[in-house]
């Protein structure tokens, strides 16, 4: 039965990609991505990542779309066919391809218990990571504990590419003539359904939002999917009530504020470990009992993610609407 | 086998076939407007039959909530999305093609 | 003491969100400023304690080091981390002036935030042991460079910067499948322990295609990243239109640490004296003659300077990867002797660049007429930064150069050395043609703006790298002498 | 029949291999980012095949679980918490990437390869 869905999931996956291919419409193209992404979740529910499988609906099919779209709303919705014939591209692919295909022939068969990677390192998470670091998501305690340093070196990533965009998008706001009276930006404001149903939905999204941060340790979630969640409901917002709003309510400085907080309160409890006389990161020294000092440190580290990745998807959603608006 | 897995494996079977015709419908449906009812028909008969065969299933534990707040979270934005589809459309100047003899 | 290791790698990832608390540009310099210097200084300390107690090492987290990420500092990581953190500290004085000029003013807490990204990124990739953390600090760095470059004053270099971004990640993502093949064969991503299990599970010496498939991935990758001949099409437009601060960093740090990758992986991982070692030196043999003969030739046709200098790193690229390709000691020495080296002279003539874009505006051939005459100390450190490159004995370059002769010598391959020296030979000419511009040709009449000697915040780290130049080609025995022992543990991996 | 065990593999190899077509070909700078996209969650994929048992549960310890006297199989959490950290990766490239796309948007007027090197060419 597994394989079946395995096999089915595959093959929509490949005819999605195909299509990517062949379509020159951008914007299917764009729509096509999020499918491909929510169709690889649901792959990866099937091969046991129901973490992966989360944060990639979160992103693959939320975020990333929205950032596409965004883009493309201010450039142009068709590409063009290209003027030379890629067959030197085909050329390279098929030859990557097949030196990959290569390099599968020595690697276990998919789904085989005694593969090297399940014997040497894993084992220990498996067996011990309910004991030494406390949570029963095993995905937890290994990002937040065993290879918490990746996880700062990931949230450091999101903040770049946070700063990034306001860097490269924010610059030349100033140079532009202001409007005299802002033009009045493009909202579903007289949409009554719209607007009650989401008035009835945002609180709802930042509940769930909130529940994946601090079930993270039991379930499938954590502070980045939950900082995720919670952005997609401002964004929500800002698209029913009108970027101005949405500006009022958490504001571009707040943002750029909350996403330093956020890296540095990672930073911080590495730091803070040191001091009481552990490694970095060492959450063992941070309580009395060492699961307590777990505990502790990774829900504040995944509260850090959470504050970092809430305010830099929310501030790279700004950067594309404000970048928008100026031009058109 | 008891009542409730045939009752389950009814409800999927039908919800599985309604989604079938709604891809079949936005595939071979000639404009918007015709597609959209396609698609609601995925969106409501279709997700209410296979959460209701997967609640039968599930009994009454936790799994069950969680399938009643997908449901309620599906009646909400799918009617939602589609009018806000619909409206879209409409304030964009997409006329229906069905209903109109000179197109036809 | 023992947390050295993290703290280098800390304190300017730190820094980079406290920039961007304050909004004053003055702050963010300041801050990034004593980042810098003190990871500089904990570079130095790291340095010290590794060449005369040996190699460190520092479990991150408290988890021994499979299970958890360690950090291991051996002379090879100390060598890198000294090269980019020094660099770092001479880049951001000079910064002030020059980013002040380039970059609008709201900008700058982001660009020195991401600057100091960037320089944590580097840093971590030479600190960690690991070999994914490795990949998270090479897209770190990756990501920030490639909004550095896209910062850049002219409106190319947004294309440089997307064109950087699309290789630089199927570079990184190449990367990504060779350590996932890797962590398939073994289990373990630790890099010290990925060698151990290759041994003990015998895949080395049977041919292993999974192996061999993840090490031509990771190759590739790394090609992509450290810009080898005929993968180096990022690399001109990118270091032309960036902002001049940015291509002073990443001319003279990112692609050696890059190279810095592919030492780890090729000899740290696989050992030395293996199949695969002989036969990867003899396939990059090839792309890096070709480098250093094609890219000095078109280094000599270009009009930019800025882009010259560029084609000139892809051929000094070349020169380092020839060295690793000889694979044996000499070879290697030569070939992290010259990452130290060229880091030193790459540097130099770019911040020459940068003062003279500062003074004049452009750094277009016919700009450099009669400079010689209205920046003396900027030229005449230009002129000591070209014969570093071309290799004139007491300066740094010679070092570099004599040793990958010696090397040669030793493997008896006479084409190549007439090689090495051809490459000096075009050195000399497309140096030359700018020192001639600059002293013997007489400046436009019309021109009467009043550009004067660049300002000392340039002109000061602009002279210490030109006293480095030359210390370092008289008193080779600090670089020398870190290059041999990192070439011994490397060597000696199996 | 020990080849056809790797399936798995090969349809995440397919898939990656034309997101990389996608990137490669496309003179689109949008298109450029989606065949990107595709490419690293293909390998996303090649992780997560690595880390599946066949039989085993996600790696989150259940009561129910515990009760049973045979030891619960889980599917490696390793490959799981590295592809988490790539993901987030890989978005934040696709967000630098559109923010340069924007940019070259408004300073050249098209997103298209050719028509950018030809007005660039022309000063």
């Amino acid at each position: 039965m597994e394989t079946t869905i395995d096999i089915v999931l595959l093959t929509f996956l490949c005819i999605t990609a195909i299509a990517i291919i062949y379509i020159r419409k951008l914007f299917c193209g764009i729509m096509l991505l999020g499918i491909f992404s929510l169709l690889s979740a649901c792959l990866f529910v099937t091969m046991d990542a129901v973490d992966v499988a989360f944060t990639e609906a979160a992103v693959g099919t939320g975020i990333s779309t929205i950032l596409l779209l965004g883009a493309m709303g201010q450039t142009n919705a068709h590409e063009k066919r290209p003027p030379y014939q890629p067959l030197i591209a085909l050329l390279v692919v098929l030859v990557t391809g097949s030196v990959l295909v290569y390099g599968t022939m020595d690697l276990p068969v998919f789904g085989t218990p005694d593969a090297p990677i399940h014997l040497h390192v894993a084992p220990r998470y498996i067996q011990q990571s309910p004991i030494e670091v406390g949570p029963p998501n095993m995905v937890t305690s290994v990002l937040a504990s065993y290879r918490g340093f990746d996880t700062l070196g990931e949230t450091a990533v999101i903040f770049t590419a946070g700063i990034a965009l306001v860097a490269l998008l924010g610059s030349s706001q100033k140079k532009r003539p202001p409007c005299a009276s802002p033009p009045q930006p493009a909202t579903l404001h007289d949409h009554l359904i719209l607007r009650i149903v989401g008035k009835m939905f945002i609180p709802l999204i930042l509940l769930f939002a909130l529940y994946v941060q601090f079930h993270g340790d039991y379930g499938p979630g954590g502070g980045f999917q939950a900082g995720v969640i919670f952005a997609s409901g401002i964004i929500l917002y800002s698209l029913i009530f009108g970027l101005n709003t949405a500006m009022r309510v958490v504001s571009p400085k707040a943002l750029r504020l909350l996403g330093s907080l956020g890296v540095l309160l990672f930073g911080g409890v590495g730091l803070l470990c040191i001091a009481l006389g552990g490694n970095f990161l060492d959450y063992n020294t941070l309580a009395a009992r060492p699961v307590d000092g777990q505990h502790l440190g990774i829900f504040l580290i995944e509260l850090g993610v959470g504050t970092t990745v809430f305010a830099i998807m929310v501030m790279m959603f700004y950067a594309f609407s404000l970048r928008g608006r100026n031009t058109s | 086998m008891t009542i409730l897995d045939i009752t389950t494996a009814l409800c999927l079977t039908a919800g599985c076939f309604l989604g079938i015709t709604g891809g079949f419908g936005i595939y071979r449906l000639p404009d918007f407007y015709t597609r959209l009812h396609a698609s609601s028909v995925t969106d409501s008969a279709c997700a209410f039959l296979i959460l209701f065969g997967l609640m039968l299933q599930s009994g009454f534990t936790l799994a069950t909530v969680k399938l009643c707040f997908i449901f309620f979270f599906l009646v909400l934005s799918s009617t939602t999305a589609t009018h806000a589809l619909a409206k879209t459309a409409r304030s964009r100047g997409l006329e229906p093609l069905l209903g109109r003899e000179d197109k036809r | 003491m023992i947390h050295l290791p993290i703290a280098q790698v800390i304190i300017p990832l730190l820094a980079a969100p406290l920039c961007l608390l304050f909004r004053s540009k003055h702050v963010a310099w300041t801050i990034a400023l004593c980042a810098t210097w003190l990871s500089f200084g904990v570079s130095i300390l790291l340095a010290i304690h590794v060449t005369t107690v040996g190699p460190l090492s520092y479990n991150i987290g408290g988890w021994p080091a499979p299970w958890g990420i360690s950090y291991y500092i051996d002379a090879l990581n100390a060598f890198v981390l000294l090269i980019v953190s020094g660099m770092s500290a001479l880049v951001l004085p000079y910064a002030k002036k020059s980013v002040e000029i380039e970059i609008d003013d709201p900008s700058q807490p982001y660009f020195y935030s991401l600057l100091l990204i960037c320089i944590t990124g580097l840093l971590g990739i030479a600190a960690t042991g690991d070999a994914f953390n490795m990949y998270v600090f090479l897209e770190l760095s990756s990501l920030s460079s490639y909004a550095l470059i896209g910062m850049g004053p002219r409106r190319r270099a947004l294309t440089a910067a997307y064109q950087y971004l699309i290789m630089g990640t199927i570079g990184a993502t190449f990367i990504l499948i060779g350590i996932g093949l890797l962590y398939s064969l073994t289990g373990t991503l630790n890099i010290h322990d990925l060698a151990l299990q290759l041994r003990v599970n015998d895949i080395l010496s049977s041919e292993n295609r999974t192996l061999l498939t993840a090490f031509a991935f990771l190759t590739v990758g790394l090609s992509l990243k450290l810009a080898l001949f005929p993968l180096h099409l990022w690399l001109p437009n990118a270091y032309t239109y960036a902002p001049s601060v940015v291509t002073i960093f990443l001319a003279a740090t990112a692609t050696k640490v890059a190279i810095y990758m592919l030492l780890r992986f090729c000899f740290g991982v696989i050992g030395n004296g293996t199949v695969f070692q002989m036969t990867l030196g003899k396939i990059i043999l090839i792309p890096a003659l070709a480098a250093i003969l094609v890219a000095s030739i078109v280094a000599i046709f270009q009009y930019d300077i800025k882009r010259m200098l560029a084609y000139s790193s892809i051929a000094q690229i070349g020169y380092m990867i020839l060295g690793i390709s000889f694979a044996t000691t000499t070879g290697l020495t030569a070939g992290i002797l010259h990452m130290f080296n060229h880091a030193l002279m790459k540097g130099l003539l770019f911040m020459v660049m940068g003062a003279v874009s500062y003074r004049v505006g452009s750094v277009y051939i016919n700009d450099f007429r009669g400079l010689g005459r209205k920046m003396p100390w900027t030229m005449s450190a230009f002129v000591i930064g070209g014969l570093s490159l071309m290799g004139v004995p007491m300066t740094a370059g010679f070092i570099s150069k004599w040793y990958l002769v010696k090397a040669a010598l030793e493997n008896g391959w006479w084409d190549v050395i007439i090689l090495i020296l051809l490459g000096s030979l075009l050195a000399v000419v497309y140096i030359w043609r700018v020192v001639e511009t600059a002293f013997f040709n007489p400046s436009h009449e019309h021109e009467e703006e009043e550009s004067g000697e660049a300002p000392l915040s340039l002109l000061i780290p602009m002279w210490s790298l030109v006293i480095a130049n030359i210390y370092f080609g008289i008193d080779t025995s600090l670089p020398l002498g870190l290059a041999q022992q990192a070439t011994a543990i490397l060597m000696g991996a199996n | 029949m020990n080849w056809v065990g790797h399936y798995n593999y090969w349809g995440a190899i397919f898939l990656m291999m034309s997101g990389f077509y996608v990137v490669i070909s496309r003179g689109n700078l949008i298109k450029k980012l989606i065949g990107l996209n595709i490419f690293s969650t293909s390998v996303f994929l090649l992780y997560i095949t690595m880390g599946k048992i066949k039989g085993a549960t996600a790696p989150i310890l259940t009561e129910a679980s515990q009760l049973t006297a045979s030891p619960q199989i889980y599917s490696n959490p390793l490959p799981h918490v590295l592809i988490l950290t790539a993901i987030v990766v890989g978005v934040a490239t696709t967000a630098v990437g559109l923010a340069l796309t924007v940019r070259i948007n408004e300073r050249y007027g098209t997103i298209e390869e050719d028509e950018i090197r030809a007005k660039d060419d022309s000063l």
